[in-house]
């Protein structure tokens, strides 16, 4: 089986990302697309993590507020093989510590709530947070661009 | 290693036909001159130059950048490295530094970027920068440039033009007005310099989550270090700049890398109550490995060196609160003592968990402030750079552009108001 | 102008009567009545108490929401420009009542209350994030002074004045965070606190992490065999068609469900609400959440004497931490008050 | 909860699955379950095994609401 052009066997782990960022998909060989605002992504991430997948990024922005960044985009890993329902207590704690702080917050931003050049900054450097974590995982199919000075 | 600090007091700022400081504390620029030097016409398609001084009715936004004129008079290397001068070591010898006066770069990387400072008003309490003259530089893309690219240039000219105020004042004859002198002898000496003294570090975290989040150390992208031992002159040398552009209230401007009040409040007590031994900076990356790696591999190098006692500093806010606590806690379990400095992200009223992330061993913690406090800003007689932005700001939500050019926005969007380097004297409570 | 107060007081308080007449529903009078006297002294022409609404600790513990829907009808038609409440000094009931009708006077009517409590009754933990309550002494002989504290800061309030701190206020922390100038810079204020912590003097902490704010463990069973045990589970088993709608995360509620006669969680009555893990196991035995069969079992063996004959039950999946706490303190309050001695709580 | 509930005086033991998080919401006594889906079972087993799993879980619950303890105590 290939995933990302690469097959399976040769790593122990495979990865999947799960994002609500339209652009940021288009740069992936895969994603798993929400449709939906941040908080939405965190639970469909939850529930992978309850059926045995490991987050990879931790499921908070270092810089950005839940009121701020309408996207949010997660990787998750999975070793390989059916891992039953061992469940990653850190990951669970973290995603479920993550789902809190942004239940608790009292402004939801949902894509495309911006002005349209806003919002490409918002997805860009949702990107940009990502990309390292992306490539690194294999899962990166190409960069997403972003002039300057609109 | 002994690096002395030549303070050359400034007190105003003006234009001038020569760059250089005047007896009464003026520090004149020849404008044309400067925006030669700094020019990059490829990448910036205009560079405005605009002056700031303490007590203004001004608004500078969306700030980028603020940094200090310094250059090395004496010593190996030169302030920067890596960034603008050769990779050079610094730390050691003599620096001209233009106290009072900072450059001040302005340029609006992406749409909701933050960043206010205001030389006058309430907001002025809350900035660092509101304090120091200021020389703004304000930067338009050339077309078709990409972000990151743009954004190197703005942190590139921002670097050029303090090393370039304080190297013409010194050519101009610029006297100091006092010297500092930092020394800490090699590891052989200082680690037995002061038996019976606790021996301390300080664990030094840098934001590293991407572009526009970014720190460099010698020019390298510091999410790609082990985390490591650097001696406290070289920060002051200018050897960590920030590429950070996001979250002004906490993200460490140039600035604040170059005169850390933690090692400053270290030095100060060196010798008396501790035994400053060093810093180890470590990074803050997104990945869990990355945390785990960095954490565990900074905590032993402290361990290596025997420290008694570790401060610890974050910058920014979310999942850094995750990577402060790992240091926090596998520090306390090796037997280092350590006390913490971060800044709140408690809600606008205050009543939300402040981090993302806790542990009982962090029982001494210092704050640097909750960054949702709403604050109003009056309106100012004169906008340096871009206003139109500051509806979507970070610290901002809609409506906040009042009409009559007051803006109601969180203290996140004031640059440097809640710096977890313990730059300021806000601090929060509980009621 | 005399501003218009009115205050919120129990059946015993009111002279109405004690444990005995803990029932008595909410009823309105006109002026001030028994502590009220002592607030409007307290008062003097600033401000008037028009009235004095009443209600028995046991009836509004029973009937919560009703009660207080009541008694908010009624003092919102007393039209007062501010509320007391209490103070209720360490009783726990009453001290829940003064909370929940100070909260819902501030949520709902949006004017000033303050009510006062001993800093332990269980009011103090479930309302002080909403509301100001004066710190008292644990008994009613404390009402000298907590009658002109309470009166300063309805009357602070009133007039629109900003409250200070706690300490310089009088009132319990409400656990927020606000931002304060030090006279020193942070980084100096850090390094003087590990200086004083290697040197193993006292230092404090400028931001208490909350997480750990531990309850110290309770007091063992001794006897066993006389034990009533009660039995509680964030893993969302319900009756079959969760008739309280529990929400299948970050629940906003918990439900109350008899299990007298109960013998065990079977599949036909009970299923779970929880939607963060694979509900088919626990969807085929309830039993595997909800452990009734086996508790029953042990029950007739003697080994404690009595299961209790509700059981509680929420989704724990994403609650946010104060709903938790909330739930915890009304289901500890209700266990208290029946006599059970301990408690299984069980989570997925 | 679990805290809320002990603060009344009264002792909880808390069975769960993941004690890092029961010791992170505060509880005392902890006795640790079999998994997410089914802390006091295991449908790998028949019903009758199962309920001894589930006895033993539940004697240890008691043991532990019987035991003295000073600090948060995992019972294994």
């Amino acid at each position: 089986m290939l995933r990302g052009g690469v097959p399976v066997d040769l790593f122990p782990f495979f990865y999947t990302c799960l994002t609500n960022n339209k652009n940021l998909a288009a740069c992936l060989e895969e994603a798993q697309f929400v449709d939906g605002p941040a908080l939405s992504v965190l639970k469909r991430a939850r529930d992978l993590i309850h059926s045995g997948w490991e987050l990879e990024a931790n499921p908070l922005y270092g810089n950005l507020k839940p009121n701020q960044q309408p996207y949010r985009t997660l990787v998750l890993k999975s070793k390989k093989g059916k891992t039953g329902l061992l469940v990653d207590h850190y990951s669970l704690q973290l995603i479920e510590s993550a789902i809190a702080v942004y239940s608790d917050c009292k402004i939801t931003r949902v894509p495309g709530d911006m002005p349209e050049d806003i919002d490409s900054d918002y997805k860009y450097v949702d990107f940009t947070l990502m990309e390292e974590t992306l490539k690194n995982c294999g899962l990166l199919r190409k960069s997403l661009k972003r002039t300057a000075g609109r | 290693m002994k690096l002395e600090l030549m303070k050359v007091n400034v007190k105003s700022v003006g234009w001038g036909d020569r760059t250089e400081v005047l007896k009464d504390g003026t520090l004149k620029v020849n404008k044309k001159e400067l925006l030669a030097h700094v020019t990059d016409e490829e990448n910036l398609k205009s560079i405005g130059a605009e002056i700031a001084l303490p007590g203004e009715s001004v608004r500078i936004t969306p700030v980028k950048d603020a940094i200090q004129p310094r250059y090395k008079i004496e010593g190996c290397g030169q302030v920067f490295p890596g960034m603008v001068s050769d990779v050079e070591s610094v730390g050691e010898g003599k620096t001209l530094v233009l106290e009072g006066a900072a450059v001040v770069t302005c340029g609006r990387i992406v749409g909701f970027q933050e960043g206010i400072v205001d030389m006058s008003g309430k907001g002025s309490e809350y900035t660092p920068f509101s304090k120091t003259c200021n020389v703004v530089l304000v930067f338009e893309p050339q077309e078709g440039i990409e972000v990151y690219a743009y954004e190197k240039a703005c942190r590139l000219a921002g670097l050029k033009a303090a090393m370039y105020l304080a190297k013409c004042v010194y050519e101009s004859g610029g006297t100091p007005d006092k010297t500092e002198t930092y020394e800490i002898p090699p590891f052989t000496r200082s680690m037995n310099a002061f038996p019976g003294l606790p021996k301390v570090a300080y664990l030094y975290m840098l934001q590293t989550q991407g572009l526009l989040h970014d720190t460099y150390v010698y020019g390298i992208d510091a999410k790609r270090i082990l985390p490591t031992m650097i001696h406290p002159n070289e920060t002051m040398d200018g050897a960590i700049v920030s590429g950070n552009c996001v979250s002004a209230c906490d993200k460490n401007s140039t600035y604040v890398h170059q005169n850390n009040p933690v090692i400053r409040s270290l030095y100060e007590r060196h010798g008396k109550d501790i035994n400053f031994v060093g810093v180890i900076i470590t990074n803050e990356n997104v990945t869990l490995a990355d945390k785990r790696r960095s954490s565990s591999y900074a905590v032993k190098i402290a361990g290596m060196f025997g420290v008694d006692g570790l401060v610890i500093s974050e910058e920014g806010f979310g999942n850094p609160d995750a990577d402060l606590i790992m240091n926090c806690h596998k520090a306390e379990k090796a037997g280092i003592k350590t006390v913490l400095i971060t800044d709140e992200f408690a809600g606008r009223d205050g009543a939300s968990q402040s981090l993302a992330d806790a542990a009982p061993e962090a029982n001494a913690v210092v704050t640097a402030g909750n960054a949702n406090m709403i604050v109003v800003l009056p309106p100012m007689e004169r906008v340096i750079g871009f206003t139109e932005y500051v509806n979507v700001i970070a610290g901002g939500f809609d409506g906040s552009l009042k009409p009559d050019g007051s803006i109601e926005v969180e203290l996140q969007a004031i640059t440097g108001a809640t710096c977890e380097l313990g730059f300021n004297k806000l601090g929060a409570e509980t009621w | 102008m005399t501003y218009r107060i009115v205050h919120y007081i129990n059946q015993f308080f009111a002279g109405i009567g004690g444990e005995e007449k803990a029932g008595v529903g909410p009823e309105s009078r006109n002026g001030a009545l028994g502590p009220g006297m002592a607030f409007k002294a307290a008062f003097g022409n600033e401000a008037e108490i028009v009235g004095t609404v009443i209600c028995g600790d046991g009836y509004f513990a029973e009937n919560m929401d009703e009660a207080a829907e009541k008694i908010l009808k009624m003092i919102s038609d007393l039209k007062p420009d501010a509320v007391i409440a209490g103070p209720a000094f360490n009783a726990g009931r009453y001290g829940t009542a003064c909370g929940a009708v100070s909260e819902a006077v501030s949520k709902k009517l949006g004017i000033p209350v303050v009510t006062g409590m001993y800093p332990e009754n269980p009011g103090v933990d479930m309302y002080r994030k909403g509301i100001y309550i004066v710190e008292t002494s644990d008994s009613a002989r404390g009402i000298k002074d907590a009658v002109p504290a309470m009166a300063k800061l309805i009357m602070k309030s009133l007039r629109g004045e900003l409250l200070g701190s706690p300490a310089d206020e009088g009132y319990i922390e409400r656990g927020v965070r606000v931002n304060r100038f030090n006279d020193r810079i942070g980084a100096a204020r850090a390094v003087d606190m590990l200086v004083k912590k290697l040197k193993g003097e006292e230092f404090r902490t400028e931001y208490p992490m909350p997480v750990f704010d531990r309850v110290p463990p309770a007091e063992p069973i001794k006897d066993m065999k006389n034990a009533v045990i009660a039995l509680v589970t964030s893993g969302g088993i319900v009756p079959k068609g969760n008739p309280d709608h529990i929400e299948a995360s970050s629940a906003s509620k918990y439900g109350t469900y008899s299990i007298a006669g109960v013998q065990s969680a079977d599949e036909v009555a009970y299923a779970t609400a929880h939607g963060g893990y694979d509900p088919t196991y626990a969807n085929t035995d309830p039993n595997r959440v909800l452990p009734i069969d086996v508790l029953r079992e042990m029950e007739k063996e003697g080994e404690f004497k009595k299961l209790y004959d509700y059981f509680f039950t929420t989704v724990g999946n994403g609650t946010p931490v104060a709903n938790a706490k909330k739930f915890g303190s009304e289901i500890g309050a209700r266990l208290k008050k029946d006599g059970v001695d301990a408690v299984i709580l069980t989570s997925t | 909860m679990v805290k809320a509930i002990e603060s009344t005086g009264i002792a909880v033991v808390h069975i769960c699955t993941i004690v890092p998080i029961s010791q992170t919401v505060g509880a005392n006594r902890i006795v640790p379950a079999v998994a997410i889906p089914y802390p006091l079972g295991d449908p790998s087993k028949s019903r009758e095994e199962e309920k001894v799993i589930r006895r033993g879980i539940l004697e240890k619950a008691l043991e532990a609401l019987k035991t003295p303890i000073r600090e948060q105590t995992v019972f294994n």
